[in-house]
């Protein structure tokens, strides 16, 4: 006749091991998942580094992302923009070649999205470029990247904010600018 | 600010009808209900702008249409003398609104425009807001609609599509105001002229019925307008405070 | 650290495993699908995503011709407004103009040309290259023209306008045909007849809406689709806005209460057909009355001798007080106007109807002046009334087929199995016809029944030009330039023509090869003829300012002076109205009107149309015919009731709706339903009154008088819920609809203004 | 009382009780897989498929966007609100004759609020956002709207059922231990995880009194305020018919009516199928009577008074809304209902009537039926007619809806027969109490247990 509640306890000791266990290994799971099958850099059908252009050559953005500072959307420069340069320059690399094939089938890149908004956040970067914000504030050290990836915080914390874009870092940077409307919904949202 | 400051800001703010010491914009549309005659161009045209999904003749059978402005039709008297009258109604943008209590997540807000604001994306769909709403305005999303190919390719990119168990309603074309205010931006100006915003209806309607603006502006045609002395409001006697004002018709 | 046996280690490894597994499947999950980012391989230069462009052109859903302008983005077309610039819609649209878009991405075009594989009608159709179908055609021609034979081909075109209208004459000519038909339905034949007997003018005057003080219409439903309903919108909007003392009072006279009828102060019930003679009562009393002082007084007296209002009272059935009111309020009220359209300008005395409504503006002293009836100078562009076909001309058309005097027949953009009554047998005649060709982008009743076609791009893919018939006081011209890519393998009308045209050798004269090659020409030609200043610049700088602002006008104005002959006032008459049908078995007047959603029933194929409730009844995707309260007690009908309606020529089934506004012995049906083809949206929906007209005429013209049939109506004892969105319609002492007196009324300064279109591009 | 219990021993009252537990019969069996399967195939399946489609799946429509899953809810709710509040109140009042049936009737309470909570997500168009409706903190930095009627009523139902979760549970755990003392194996562990050591000492006794009654005294105001905060989701709108300051007090009497016509049904079943004859006698059936006679009184007052109120305001509005309710479409139901709460009840003043088994089980059915209907018209009669004749409309419930509602009585069903099987669904230790003490040669033999 036990009457403590301690046995009844220790009978389901083991369960509840087993059950940590498990717990532990969905954690492994999870971070093996976003660690090594990661949708914030995937692999692009040609190995543009943005290192090379934008770092070491020190290419201004807007160069070929031309509409950032009149349109809602930056733009993608059209091949025609990449052959411009690359009519003369590192013709003979693999990585050329692959482009100059596109231009030759007159096939546009299908370049994979990573900066993606849902569809129902309207973003301008018109306005941001206008108020001179830095591209990095939300692309991250884009100039340091060889594969361009999403924005996350780096070891050193460089950008400040999270591998995901999220809401609160609207909302964060406009309250801190003290944007007019910055936190109405509808200035995003409609 | 200490807490007990903060609450009592926020007590103060709540008892204020739109929480807003003063709007930025007040806009404001007025109907002159003596130049409608009913010809529902503003609807197509509302359709084409704010992605107002297809139906389909069964659903309509049940009742179950999106129109964020729709014609009301009102008969009087009999044959010979039968008239028929018409009331354009479209979302009222309240300043007391009753929509915006209700909403347990706040998805319909007033925003400092003035306008009674609905985000799709924020709402769980209890529907709760289309009870209260003594105009009957606000259309629920029953599932996903969908346009035959290729007529989503006239969808306009600037208005989101919405998903099923949504609430929707018209939005004074925020789209359309907030190009203007970006416009207004680029030209460095504060404000937005009169007349330079014109959501859909009003822009289309053949016999400007419809008048649109800032009714803060004392210029703004909808300020003369709505200071007619034909102006009022429909169900006014529920103390919505609406801002959209209606001309009565004339009798003559 | 208990010790762990075998057992106990495998169920670990086993729980962490499953968990590690769940865990990345977890991750997996919330990925969102792969989006691509696809760049253009040359960007575009006139346009750059992200921003809207808007390109002006010319809405071709019906005949007016407003100017539009079409927001696109990334090469879509977005929207379709009024173009601020335009005189005659000045930036408003009407909705079936907006919901052209829906023609553009209708799920039912036509894509590729297609030939009929199997017998007529059967739809087997097999798609061939533009080469091909155009060498099947242009062969025949040839053969034809070569025998100088051909007549025997016929050119059967909805009503173009315009430098396509002109390739189309002068391409027929020189095949040598003569057979070149522009049908419409609701073209306005005795308009123009009762204008060219009373005016000697063989074009539409300019009602000038906006400026009149009193307007009488007798049944122009002239808000909705009479001539150009957006501008008389326009001008009816100002007028309302006036001040009070100016307020325009509008009067409208007609069977079946119509949108106008609402809008209308007062709404007089009148029978079809009687209109002309309560014209001409009118008329009487305002002469006899002495309020009309002109030299040639004594002749109208004469002429109007046998109209006096009590006479007329009778046989209108319109109380004597209500017509000399009406006529001294007429001539009292300066400016006023009087119009004719509806019913009252498709019936068996129509013209002489219409020329009644001309005299009283005569006699009222409004022809020539402002607020009344303005003549509008020779419209500048090209006008191809000659060829407008009355429902006779296409009688005669039908005729030669079954002589077998036509051997090619090419329709374009009408749909002539539709909207002609089944007495015209025209889906026989095209049976006795070897080659018929459509150019119709859509499978529409009388394109299944082609041979061959060669779909034509929508409007908003090609090259035209408009010069609005009705006009606005001045001479009005507006080219319609494409404003997206064409989507499918479709190709101009005028690009068909052309192609047609140097296949068969005509390059002498028909020497452009592209449709706005051929534009161009026609405008370099109005170009020359303009005054010093717009000769000083140059040809290229007028064509792309005339493309930005999307129209052209011209400042001259027609004649004002105007005094009819002694032969014309004695010809003034109008005869009593004649129905098809004995009263006895045929108890109701059957009166179709042109529904304000589908037209004559091209819109029906537009889901935009077919879901916006009906104006009047807030009837969605289906028809109805339209019955008084009081017969409905009679007949023992409720709302929903299936009935047949049965005339002389056959039955309709419709479910009644119990229309509050429409006389006892009338029943109205809406024209644009009742598609046995013609797309998903509108196949096999609603019934269509025109199949089960008499085949009864207007003697001058030969049009068709729709509203001289008579019907009766034949309960089924079935009953459908009719699909409204409108719940009850009346306010029951809420007082929702507050109204005031007119002393009341008073108006805001409104100017009417656009989204500056310059500021969004 | 005395009467019956004389021949009954403490021991026949734990052989009754565990056997109700321990021996499981075929039938039982059949009961569950029939009300498990009902569930399945008419609740989750059709729920299932509402998910996948969306709303659309349900007769709502414009203008009439609420429908029967609201008045389902309602219904719940008012359910639920029989037990722990009667149980609550008859604590207080110390009166004797509830404790044979007070454990099933806050069983009654919980299952039908868990039923009720259900329903929420089966209301709203995006369940998987539901928990937007809860305070707390997240990346978007947003908040819930504290001024919404429905707000109040999350916290209100989360609160009440955590109240009467605790009520039930810490009523029961003497018995889980006295269960716990007669059976072995899995049985023995899962009580003694539940019973949470209890020994019964004087100490222990003491403190569950303690607070036991403290909890009574605490849900009783909260039972009133949650349907009083469910009335207010209608009372706040400006809906006529909706709009009255009467709802609040109505939906609670209303609650009250329905819930102690629902216990009648379910003693009724506990007496017959789980051999309950001498716990749950005749004075029961007799005593709810007299409640529910006085409760159906109430409810026809308010009724009245509602229909006055609509007539005095002499509007247009309201005038439509009546008229459509006392002869429209749904007249019928209306009447039904009339006849079912307001004048079937009044038989109930004979005592001969109340304290015959089958008649009062019949009434109580008739009763909830009754109600039920009187949460449907509330919804269904006042939507679709409100102040813009244009825009009325009609609604009528789909398959779907019809099917959920039908299939919640069997959820609820389900959480019951579980329930029979691991509660004591009769106190053991109230109804000793009220039983003359054994002789002390008794006691002894049943060492350990309880008093």
């Amino acid at each position: 006749m036990k009457i403590s509640i301690v046995p009844a306890l220790r009978v389901l000791k083991p369960a509840a091991i087993l059950v940590l266990v498990a717990f532990f290994g969905l954690g492994v799971g999870y971070w093996s998942n976003a660690t090594f099958s990661s949708d914030t850099s995937p692999e692009q059908p040609i190995a543009f580094s943005h290192q090379i252009h934008a770092g070491e050559n020190e290419i201004p953005c807007q160069y070929c992302h031309t509409q950032a500072s009149r349109s809602p959307s930056a733009g993608v420069p059209s091949v025609s923009k990449c052959i411009g340069c690359h009519n003369e320059i590192a013709t003979e690399r693999p990585q050329i070649r692959l482009l100059m094939s596109y231009w030759e089938n007159r096939e546009p890149i299908p370049w994979i999205k990573v900066h993606d908004l849902p569809d129902f956040v309207h973003f301008t970067h018109k306005r941001h470029v206008l108020a001179e914000i830095e591209c990095q504030t939300c692309h991250g050290a884009v100039e340091t990247m060889d594969r361009i990836r999403l924005a996350r915080r780096d070891i050193d914390g460089t950008v400040q904010h999270d591998q995901t874009w999220e809401m609160r870092l609207c909302l964060g940077c406009h309250r801190e600018n003290e944007v007019e409307n910055g936190t109405d919904c509808w200035t995003c949202h409609k | 600010m200490s807490l007990f400051s903060r609450f009592m800001d926020g007590w103060r703010k709540y008892r204020k009808p739109g929480y807003y010491d003063e709007f930025d914009y007040h806009w404001t549309m007025t109907v002159d209900l003596d130049s409608c005659t009913g010809c529902e161009a503003c609807m197509t045209a509302c359709q084409a702008e704010n992605n107002i999904p297809l139906v389909g003749e069964e659903e309509l059978a049940k009742g179950r249409e999106i129109q964020w402005i729709r014609i009301e039709r009102y008969w009087e008297g009999e044959y010979p003398n039968a008239k028929l009258n018409f009331l354009p109604m479209m979302c009222q943008h309240c300043d007391a609104a009753p929509c915006e209590t209700v909403c347990p997540v706040s998805a319909t807000y007033h925003n400092q425009d003035g306008l009674n604001t609905q985000i799709y994306n924020r709402c769980v769909g209890t529907r709760s807001c289309a009870v209260y709403c003594p105009y009957e305005v606000r259309y629920f999303n029953y599932y996903n609609h969908h346009w035959d190919s290729p007529l989503d390719q006239q969808l306009n990119p600037d208005v989101s599509i919405r998903g099923k168990g949504v609430m929707e309603k018209c939005t004074f074309c925020i789209q359309r105001i907030r190009e203007a205010k970006d416009l207004a931006k680029d030209d460095g100006r504060r404000r937005v002229r009169d007349g330079e915003v014109q959501p859909a209806c009003v822009q289309s309607c053949p016999t400007k019925a419809l008048i649109f603006g800032d009714r803060k502006d004392t210029e703004s045609q909808v300020y003369q307008s709505m200071n007619n002395p034909r102006a009022y409001k429909v169900l006014d006697e529920l103390n919505t405070d609406s801002s959209v004002v209606y001309l009565k018709k004339v009798d003559a | 650290m208990p010790k762990i046996d075998r057992r106990e280690f495998i169920k670990l490894v086993g729980a962490g495993g499953v968990g590690a597994g769940a865990g990345f499947m977890l991750r997996e999950s919330k990925k969102d699908p792969t989006e691509y980012l696809i760049p253009y391989v040359v960007a575009p230069e006139d346009f750059s995503s992200g921003i809207a462009t808007w390109y002006n052109s010319v809405c071709s859903m019906c005949s007016t011709g407003c100017g539009i302008s079409v927001r696109t983005r990334e090469g879509r077309a977005k929207k379709i407004e009024g173009n601020p610039s335009h005189p005659v819609n000045q930036g408003r649209l009407c909705g079936m103009g907006q919901a052209g878009l829906q023609v553009l991405y209708n799920p039912d075009r036509i894509t590729e040309p297609l030939v009929q594989a199997g017998d007529r009608g059967s739809m087997s159709f097999e798609q061939i290259t533009w080469e091909n179908g155009l060498d099947q055609l242009a062969g025949r021609l040839e053969l034809l023209r070569a025998a100088r034979r051909g007549n025997k081909v016929s050119f059967l075109t909805a009503g173009v306008n315009g430098h396509l209208a002109q390739l189309i004459e002068s391409f027929m000519r020189q095949l040598g045909s003569n057979r070149l038909l522009h049908y419409d339905f609701d073209h306005p034949h005795t308009l123009y007849a009762a204008n060219q007997k009373f005016f000697g003018q063989d074009h539409l005057p300019y009602y000038d809406l906006q400026n009149t003080n009193l307007l009488l219409s007798f049944g122009a439903d002239y808000l909705t689709n009479w001539i150009s309903p957006v501008h008389h919108s326009i001008g009816f909007g100002t007028s309302r806005q006036r001040q009070a003392e100016t307020r325009g009072r509008f009067v409208q006279i007609e069977p079946r209460m119509s949108a106008s009828g609402a809008a209308a102060d007062e709404w007089i019930a009148a029978i079809p057909g009687t209109e002309g003679i309560l014209a001409l009562g009118m008329a009487n009393h305002i002469v006899s009355q002495g309020n009309y002082q002109g030299a040639d007084r004594a002749d109208w007296l004469a002429a109007l001798s046998d109209y006096s209002p009590s006479q007329v009272a009778e046989q209108t059935g319109i109380p004597e007080r209500t017509i000399t009111r009406l006529a001294d309020e007429f001539t009292e009220t300066q400016p006023s106007l009087a119009i004719g359209g509806g019913g009252a300008a498709n019936h068996s005395n129509s013209v002489d109807t219409l020329v009644a409504v001309n005299v009283l503006n005569y006699l009222a002293g409004n022809v020539g002046s402002e607020g009344g009836l303005l003549f509008n100078p020779v419209p500048a562009g090209t006008v191809s009334r000659p060829h407008q076909a009355s429902y006779r001309n296409m009688l005669e058309l039908t005729e030669a087929a079954h002589q077998g005097e036509i051997d090619v027949l090419i329709i374009n953009g009408t749909n002539p199995v539709f909207t002609l009554p089944a007495a015209a047998e025209f889906r026989e005649a095209l049976a006795e016809i070897p080659l018929v060709v459509s150019t119709s982008s859509f499978f529409d009743e009388t394109t299944v029944l082609a041979d061959l076609i060669l779909p034509s791009n929508s409007y908003l893919e090609s090259w035209g030009d408009h010069f609005p018939e009705a006009g606005v006081g001045f001479p009005v011209g507006a080219v319609s330039q494409p404003v997206v890519s064409p989507l499918y393998n479709t190709r101009a009308t005028g690009d068909i023509i052309l192609g047609l045209a140097n296949k068969i050798g005509m390059s002498s004269t028909i020497p452009w090869t592209s449709m706005e090659e051929c534009i161009k020409a026609g405008w370099r030609r109005i170009y020359e003829r303009g005054d010093r200043q717009t000769l000083a610049q140059g040809f290229d700088e007028f064509w792309t300012a005339l493309l930005k602002a999307g129209v052209w006008g011209e400042t001259t104005n027609g004649s004002t002076a105007f005094t009819p002959d002694q032969s014309v006032i004695a010809g003034v008459s109008v005869a009593a109205p004649e129905f098809s049908g004995s009263e006895q078995d045929y108890p109701f007047i059957l009166h179709p009107y042109l529904s304000a959603n589908f037209h004559d029933g091209r819109g029906a194929n537009l889901p935009w149309m077919q879901e916006r409730p009906d104006p009047m009844t807030s009837v969605v995707y289906g028809s109805w015919v339209e019955i008084n309260p009081t017969t409905a007690v009679e007949l023992g009908l409720i709302e929903g009731d299936l009935v047949d309606i049965e005339s002389p020529q056959g039955q309709v089934r419709a479910p009644v709706f119990v229309y509050p506004a429409i006389m006892p012995n009338v029943i109205a049906m809406p024209i644009g339903q009742g598609h046995s083809e013609y797309g998903r949206y509108a196949k096999d929906r609603g019934a269509n009154p025109l199949e089960i007209l008499s085949p009864q005429m207007e003697q001058i013209t030969g049009n068709l008088a729709t509203s001289a049939t008579r019907v009766r109506i034949v309960a089924t004892g079935s009953h459908i819920d009719l699909v409204k969105t409108s719940g009850t319609s009346r306010d029951l002492g809420r007082n929702i609809v507050q109204t005031t007196g007119s002393e009341g009324h008073e108006v805001s300064d409104v100017r009417l203004n656009s989204i500056p279109i310059t500021e969004l591009t | 009382m005395e009467a019956e219990n004389k021949k009954l021993g403490y021991t026949d009252i734990h052989e009754d009780v565990v056997r109700s537990i321990v021996v499981t019969g075929p039938k039982y069996y059949a009961a569950l897989a029939t009300s498990g399967g009902l569930a399945l195939l008419c609740f989750f399946f059709p729920w299932f498929y509402q998910l996948y489609y969306g709303i659309g799946a349900a007769g709502m429509n414009h203008p009439g966007v609420w429908g029967t899953y609201l008045a389902s809810f309602i219904f719940w709710i008012g359910l639920s609100h029989s037990g722990t509040l009667l149980s609550c109140v008859l604590h207080l009042t110390n009166s004797s004759w509830r404790k044979a049936m007070y454990r099933s009737a806050e069983a009654m309470t919980l299952f039908s609020l868990v039923v009720a909570a259900t329903y929420v997500f089966v209301h709203v168009g995006r369940p998987w956002f539901a928990h937007w409706t809860f305070p707390y903190p997240n990346q978007w930095e947003l908040w819930p709207n504290f001024r919404s009627p429905l707000l109040f009523d999350v916290m209100a139902i989360a609160t009440y059922l955590t109240g009467s979760t605790i009520f039930i549970y810490m009523g029961s755990i003497p018995d889980f231990a006295a269960v716990r003392d007669r059976t072995v194996g899995w049985r023995n562990t899962m009580y003694s995880l539940l019973s949470l050591g209890w020994r019964g000492t004087d100490t222990e006794w003491h403190r569950l009194h303690w607070a036991y009654t403290f909890l009574a005294v605490l849900i009783i105001p909260l039972a009133v305020s949650v349907h009083s905060i469910v009335s207010w989701d209608f009372a706040m709108s400006i809906v006529p018919g909706l709009h009255q300051t009467i709802f609040a007090p109505y939906f609670v009497v209303g609650a009250i009516y329905s819930g102690t016509a629902g216990i009648v049904t379910v003693m009724f079943v506990l007496r017959k199928y789980m051999g309950f004859e001498q716990y749950i006698t005749k004075l029961h059936f007799d005593n709810l009577g007299k409640l529910l006679l006085v409760l159906s009184l109430l409810w026809t007052y308010i009724n009245a008074i509602e229909l006055f109120t609509g007539w005095y305001s002499g509007t247009s509005d309201e005038y439509e809304q009546l008229s459509f309710k006392l002869f429209g479409f749904y007249a019928p139901l209306y009447w039904e209902m009339i006849v079912f709460c307001a004048a079937a009840p009044l038989l109930m003043i004979s005592k001969r009537f109340r304290t015959s088994f089958v008649p009062m089980l019949v009434l109580s059915i008739a009763i909830n039926i009754g109600m039920y209907t009187e949460r449907f018209l509330i919804v269904a009669t006042s939507l679709p007619r409100q102040y813009l004749p244009d825009a009325w409309g009609f609604y009528s419930p789909s398959l779907v809806e019809v099917s959920i509602m039908v299939g919640s009585f069997a959820v609820f069903t389900t959480l019951f027969l579980v329930f029979v099987k691991i509660f004591p669904s009769v106190s053991m230790y109230e109804v000793k109490e009220t039983m003359d003490t054994p002789k002390l040669k008794a006691a002894i033999s049943q060492a350990g247990s309880p008093a």
